[in-house]
């Protein structure tokens, strides 16, 4: 591949004879490791699995939706298959993708640590996502939930006799999954930094994470608690979110969307954390405007606790307070501005080059500020009116989630991948794929927009004739953007084995983690590293290379 | 075209009829909600235009065929300004436009028609205050601002309307308001919006926008007999209302007459205005606020009266208001034919002191 | 020097490898309890909130559900308590001083002290239970509605619902609570078999010094949660 | 590490046993004063006073059995954004509640 910047130890590379991947064999070897890489590599395989059920759920809502009358499935069937699907892409897939795998793995390199500051913590909570996972998947093979993701009382408490209780729990263990993952990255970044590490060299995925970390602190427990309380409402009756009792329902969606407004945060700025290492790599230029991007992701994580209650400008909150949160919404969408334009103009007078995650990372831009922009229209107090609960919300978040998060956790997975295993991934036909989803997911989710502005109501397995072309579209389009996933499930396995070797450092870039062996070795660095230049310092990296060069080749 | 099947092709025929990228514009609020949607679309194209272009032209410009060495660039505080104000001063502007927008819609002039709903698990019950009962179907006249009270009887519906524009949670225990003014005459979607169990995509229905004869006609053929102030009138009879309410100075209970919307003096001190919410929650939760002046004796009436019955009690107390009388007349006489006696005519009930 | 004598730089069985010191490694340990703490104040945090909005809506209701609660236990187990707060912090201390006898001793009071609050709260929700105010247990409001009590208020039926608010807080907030006293004292058990191995009085007191923190945490919530739920106007 | 001047490292410290006195005593007392005053009509005051002492109380353990008062700046502003978070949540929500019934007296 004439793109792949070429190295000096790209055309001998071998394999490193030891690494982390056959340091020891035997399944034993993996369920009770301490190592963040293969915790990483534990979390890359399960996330793949319910992905790939969600995404099949996602398919039979597609085929549901091609025509107007519920004809493929029953509604209560359809409304369990959107609740699974809500349920198990958001906390089994897109909280933890990036940063339960990438992260992860990363974390530890890139602050020249040997490993997460609690390892058995680290694996405690690979364990409690399994066990999330386990229990989701039960309550949906036993019955299934029809609540949507949201749990919305009273009919979660009162009104359905689903599997309600089961998912619930099946999320308190995932949420604590998560509060451990965080917890680990904020302890690691503040405690396990190598000498001469300092905050301001710190690459901007550490930053990133370290923000999603908070908000995973901070708000995951009080959906915990949210959970148990509904849990308690269903099964001993407690009465705090039954209006019948005298308790508020409202409480719950306070509640709630005080952890689930924050976590569209934890969904998005590990993908920004990845889009700033990718950007910077393949313009080979240090990140336009460090200091504001760095503090764009801690912005995005306070101000993300401030404005939850857009959900729910038309529940019956007051109309004061939906002021407040309305005018604290407009603010906390400048932070991702300052984002994309920082990236935009890192691009300028660089030195780009269009592998893979770059392309995805493109993707990621444009469909993010799309999905971006149109957050906007939402948290417009008299717009929300008209589009709350429509296919509007529906395009909004997957622009958001689909189009931003999951580019770029392809994106990530693509640029670590050689990382990870050692080899490269087939460059053409990932770029194909590349495109293939870009395509796909414009014909899927745009004409949602335009559903939902017509008025088409979301979590409906029947809607009038009216808005069928639409949906036609949107299905179609949906199975382009399916082949587009398929591709790379195929092709990683395929390039375990048969890919090129990929040598330390294919992309030429900067980070620590590209200083060292792919794989690396369990203990990461021989020798503890001194960080001695700035983050995206490709000086550096030339002087160093050109050192190499001499003294090896 | 004949290698296009004949179903393919009236397949596409019959989609090319049915496209269409906006709803009609049927109320007075549309527009506005039309233009700053088109505000806001305008908004996100030059946004987007923006960031792509820049990213497009630069990794053209700055490929590394044509610019094979990189120039490194710390950043600009003034960019980053510029990219933090301008942004955050466009979404001001749309967060002032829209707050205007919301309250515009949420609340109603006071003339308003006022108009019942109750959401209940799978379906819309319409009351109109002539005594009209719809389901899922609502017949409102063109060119008069309608209130619409909503309560949820289960869980939580939402009542939209997407070509008036507007959209109201129904919510269970709380009255909650919309409004709007139908500009033409048609027949508009009604959806329920906020997922709702099973049937949630089956609880639509029908909004029927009529010319004022029209909706006079229609109202005059389909009333039920009694309004929904009569058929209160007897609930409170039948409930044992009146044995505490009968309006004596020796009663038990305060008088009820003419405290619609006027300011009730508490038990503890503070005031309150005895909206349709505060009638309800009297008639349920009575000794939350205690009128200044009386012992926390009337018993609750939970889990005894319908919603139903309890817009009926609250229509009741409102008619025995002389302002809203009056002006429920005025509605009547506006609206429905000379024949239909007005309700203030009947309303007042026997022992009830008259103001 | 660290307490204890432990040279930072050397080292010893417990420091995990990828640690640079023991330094580092104690601050990352009581760092990472702390951060969990925060998490546990949110967790928390959500009944208090509850807590809150419901007091302002119903507080005749809240005072007369308070008012059904036994003060002379509610004051007792906060004693206790705090007692144990106590007993558990010089626990620390004396694995600082690496005196193992007094470490067992002190975990060993801690331990009991924790029982008795069970046993104290377990004998305050049997009276709730035996009194029909476990809400989802056949509650019953008529002890508001007419109360035994001559000197209590009595409530109006429809507030007197009400209280079935106040219990289920009152069960949610205390039930969290003696969970996490269950998973202490549980923990405890642990921490006396490996200290009476003499784990933690070689210079490796970290676990003794987190249990210390997470055992505190859960004394300050109940701090709250006594005068919230115990002293609602007692004068009455 | 010492010799290394940075506020997130500070050498550990140890209390002692009059220390933890002190405060059981103080503890012990804030109780009884808790207890006692409840039994005083004050109205508002009430609330405020049992919410006073509660915070006193809460403080002195995080200060002193918990070693805040002792510890790097880290810990104490790890503690500060728990509380901080912890009012977020509560004022914001307030924000809904206190205002839902403006209009209505
Ligand atoms: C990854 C997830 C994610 C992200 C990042 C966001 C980001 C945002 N979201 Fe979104 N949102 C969701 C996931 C997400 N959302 C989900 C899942 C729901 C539905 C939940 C449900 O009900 O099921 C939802 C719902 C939702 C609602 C509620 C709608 C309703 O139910 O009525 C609102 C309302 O305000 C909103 C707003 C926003 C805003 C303002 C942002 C902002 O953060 C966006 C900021 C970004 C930009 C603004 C783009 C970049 C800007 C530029 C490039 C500048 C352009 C230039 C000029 C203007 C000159 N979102
Ligand atoms: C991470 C989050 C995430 C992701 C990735 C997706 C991915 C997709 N979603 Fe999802 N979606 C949500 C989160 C997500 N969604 C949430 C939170 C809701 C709200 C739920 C609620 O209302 O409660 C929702 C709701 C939702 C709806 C609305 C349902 C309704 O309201 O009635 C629709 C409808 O089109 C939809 C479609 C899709 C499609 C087509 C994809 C595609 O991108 C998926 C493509 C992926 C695959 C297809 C899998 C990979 C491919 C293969 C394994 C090949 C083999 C499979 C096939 C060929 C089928 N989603
Ligand atoms: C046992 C006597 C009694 C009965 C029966 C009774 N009430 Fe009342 N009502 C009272 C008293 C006393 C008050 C004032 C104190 C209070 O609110 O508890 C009151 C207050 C009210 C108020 C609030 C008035 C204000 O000035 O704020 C309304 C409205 C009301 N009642 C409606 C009804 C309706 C409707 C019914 C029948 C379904 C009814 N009442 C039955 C005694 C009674
Ligand atoms: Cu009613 Cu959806
Ligand atoms: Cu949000």
């Amino acid at each position: 591949m004439s793109t792949i910047v070429s190295l000096p130890d790209q055309a001998t590379a071998k394999l490193p004879r030891k690494s982390y991947l056959n340091e020891e064999y035997g399944i034993k070897s993996w369920l009770l490791t301490g190592d963040h890489k293969r915790i990483a590599m534990l979390y890359l395989m399960s996330i793949t699995f319910f992905f790939v059920i969600g995404g099949m759920l996602a398919g039979l809502i597609r085929l549901e939706l091609l025509t107007p009358p519920s004809d493929l499935m029953a509604t209560d069937t359809y409304n369990k298959v959107f609740s699974m699907h809500g349920i198990i892409m958001i906390f089994l897939f897109l909280v933890p993708s990036v940063p339960a795998t990438i992260g992860n793995f990363l974390i530890p390199l890139m602050v020249g640590a040997k490993d997460l500051a609690f390892p058995k913590i680290n694996l405690l909570s690979w364990y409690l996502y399994v066990i999330g996972g386990i229990i989701i998947l039960a309550a949906m093979v036993l019955g299934g939930v029809d609540t949507g993701w949201t749990f919305t009382t009273p009919l979660s408490t009162h009104y359905l006799n689903t599997h309600v209780v089961t998912a619930a729990m099946g999320i308190f263990f995932a949420g604590f999954s998560s509060i451990f993952t965080g917890l680990n990255f904020i302890v690691t970044v503040h405690r396990m930094r190598c000498p001469g590490m300092t905050w301001f060299r710190l690459p901007l995925f550490v930053w990133g994470h370290y923000a999603t970390s908070i908000i995973m602190i901070l708000g995951t427990p009080v959906l915990a608690i949210t959970l148990v309380l509904v849990a308690l409402e269903r099964t001993i009756n407690i009465g705090v979110f039954d209006p019948t009792k005298g308790g508020d329902p409202l409480l719950f969606q306070h509640l709630f969307w005080f952890y689930s407004h924050p976590a569209v945060y934890i969904m998005i700025l590990p993908g920004m954390a990845v889009i700033s290492e990718v950007i910077s790599t393949f313009s080979r230029k240090r990140v336009f405007g460090y200091t504001a991007v760095a503090f764009s992701s801690v912005a995005i994580a306070v101000f993300g606790f401030l404005v939850w209650e857009h959900h729910m400008f038309i529940m019956g909150v007051s109309q004061y307070s939906a002021l407040v949160f309305s005018l604290l919404t407009m603010l906390v969408a400048v932070p991702s501005a300052i984002k994309i334009f920082n990236w935009s103009m890192t691009l300028y007078k660089g030195s780009i080059t269009f592998e893979t995650p770059m392309l995805y990372a493109f993707g990621f831009i444009g469909l993010f500020t799309i999905g971006g922009l149109t957050g906007i229209f939402l948290a417009t107090l008299g717009m929300d009116i008209h589009l709350t609960e429509t296919y509007f919300i529906v395009a909004h978040f997957h622009f958001v989630m689909v189009g931003g998060m999951l580019m770029a956790y392809l994106a990530g997975i693509h640029f670590w991948w050689p990382k990870m295993t050692g080899r490269m991934y087939p460059e053409g036909i990932s770029k194909v794929s590349a495109i293939v989803t870009f395509i796909g997911f414009i014909v899927t989710f745009f004409p949602q927009f335009l559903l939902g502005y017509l008025g088409m109501p979301r979590r409906y397995a029947a809607y009038p004739p009216d808005f069928q072309v639409l949906n036609v579209f949107s299905t179609a389009g949906a199975s382009i953007l399916g082949i587009g996933y398929l591709l790379p499930m195929l092709y990683l396995p395929w390039s375990l084995i048969y890919g090129k070797i990929a040598g330390n450092n294919p992309w030429q870039a900067t980070g620590l983690e590209w200083q060292i062996q792919s794989p690396p070795l369990t203990e990461n660095f021989t020798e503890i590293p001194v960080m001695d230049h700035e983050a995206y310092d490709y000086e550096w990296l030339a002087n160093k290379t050109q050192h190499e060069v001499q003294t090896v080749g | 075209m004949s290698h296009i099947s004949p179903v393919l092709w009236q397949f596409l025929v019959h989609w090319l009829k049915q496209f269409a990228i906006f709803p009609p514009e049927a109320s007075t609020i549309a527009p506005y909600a039309d233009a700053l949607y088109f505000a806001l679309v305008g908004m996100t194209i030059t946004g987007l235009v923006l960031v792509s272009s820049m990213v497009l032209i630069f990794s053209i410009r700055y490929s590394k065929d044509r610019h094979p060495e990189a120039v490194q660039i710390e950043g600009s505080t003034l960019l980053e300004a510029t990219w933090t104000l301008i942004p955050l001063g466009i979404f001001l502007v749309f967060f002032v436009w829209g707050a205007l927008l919301y309250f515009r819609i949420f609340n109603a002039p006071p003339d308003s028609m006022n108009v019942y709903v109750v959401g209940k698990q799978w379906m819309w019950k319409v009351e109109h205050p002539g005594g009209q009962h719809e389901i899922d179907a609502l017949h409102i006249p063109v060119g008069r601002p309608i209130q619409v009270t909503l309560i949820s009887q289960d869980v939580f519906h939402s009542f939209s309307i997407p070509a008036f524009r507007v959209k109201r949670e129904a919510i269970p225990g709380r009255y909650t308001t919309v409004y709007f003014q139908a500009k033409t005459p048609g027949k508009y979607h009604l959806f329920c919006t906020q997922y709702c169990g099973t049937q949630h995509s089956g609880m639509i229905g029908w909004v029927y926008a009529m010319t004022p004869e029209d909706y006079r006609a229609w109202a005059a053929g389909s009333t039920s007999g009694a309004s929904l102030a009569q058929n209160g009138e007897r609930l409170f009879a039948s409930m044992g209302c009146n044995a505490c309410h009968s309006g004596d100075a020796a009663a038990r209970g305060p008088s009820l007459a003419n405290i619609y919307n006027s300011r009730i003096r508490l038990a503890d001190g503070s005031t309150m205005v005895a909206s349709e919410a505060y009638l309800r929650d009297s008639i349920l939760n009575p000794s939350t606020h205690v009128p200044a002046g009386y012992a926390p004796i009337m018993p609750t009436y939970q889990g005894q009266i319908s919603e139903d019955g309890l817009i009926d009690l609250v229509e009741y107390i409102k008619s025995l208001d002389s302002n809203y009388r009056v002006q429920q007349m005025m509605n009547k006489s506006e609206i429905s034919s000379a024949q239909e006696a007005p309700v203030g005519n009947t309303a007042p009930a026997q022992g009830v002191a008259k103001p | 020097m660290l307490p204890g004598g432990v040279d930072p730089h050397a080292h010893p069985a417990f420091l995990r490898h990828h640690f640079e010191s023991v330094a580092q490694q104690r601050e990352a340990a009581s760092f990472g309890m702390w951060v969990f703490l925060l998490t546990e104040i949110m967790f928390f945090g959500g009944m208090f909130a509850a807590y809150l909005i419901f007091r302002n809506w119903y507080h005749p209701a809240f005072v007369a559900g308070s008012n059904t609660l036994d003060i002379t236990l509610g004051t007792t187990n906060t004693a206790v308590l705090i007692f144990s707060s106590f007993t558990m912090a010089m626990a620390v201390y004396s694995a600082e001083m690496r005196r193992k006898g007094q470490l067992i001793l002190f975990l060993l009071c801690t331990i009991v002290l924790g029982l008795v609050f069970l046993g104290i709260k377990g004998v305050e929700w049997h009276e709730k239970y035996v009194e029909h105010h476990v809400p989802g247990m056949g509650f019953s409001i008529q002890d508001f509605v007419h109360p035994t009590n001559p000197k209590a208020i009595p409530l109006a039926p429809d507030m007197a619902e009400k209280t079935q608010i106040y219990f289920s807080l009152y069960f949610a907030m205390t039930g969290m609570h003696a969970l996490h006293m269950v998973i202490g004292v549980s923990l405890l058990f642990f921490l006396v078999a490996l200290a009476s191995r003499g784990a933690y009085t070689e210079g490796h007191i970290m676990p003794i010094e987190n249990f210390g923190l997470y055992w505190h945490f859960v004394d300050i919530i109940w701090i709250f949660l006594f005068p919230l739920l115990y002293l609602i106007s007692r004068y009455r | 590490m010492s010799e290394k001047i940075d506020p997130e490292h500070q050498e550990q410290h140890i209390v002692g046993p009059p220390v933890y006195l002190t405060i059981l005593l103080c503890l012990l007392v804030l109780t009884a004063i808790t207890t006692g005053v409840a039994f005083i009509d004050l109205g508002v005051f009430n609330a405020v006073i049992a919410l006073a002492i509660a915070c006193l109380k809460a403080s002195l353990v995080v200060l002193f059995f918990m070693h805040i008062k002792y510890s790097s700046r880290l810990l104490k502003m790890t503690v500060l954004a728990g509380l901080f978070t912890f009012m977020l949540l509560l004022t914001l929500t307030m924000t809904d509640y206190i205002s839902r019934a403006w209009g209505m007296w």
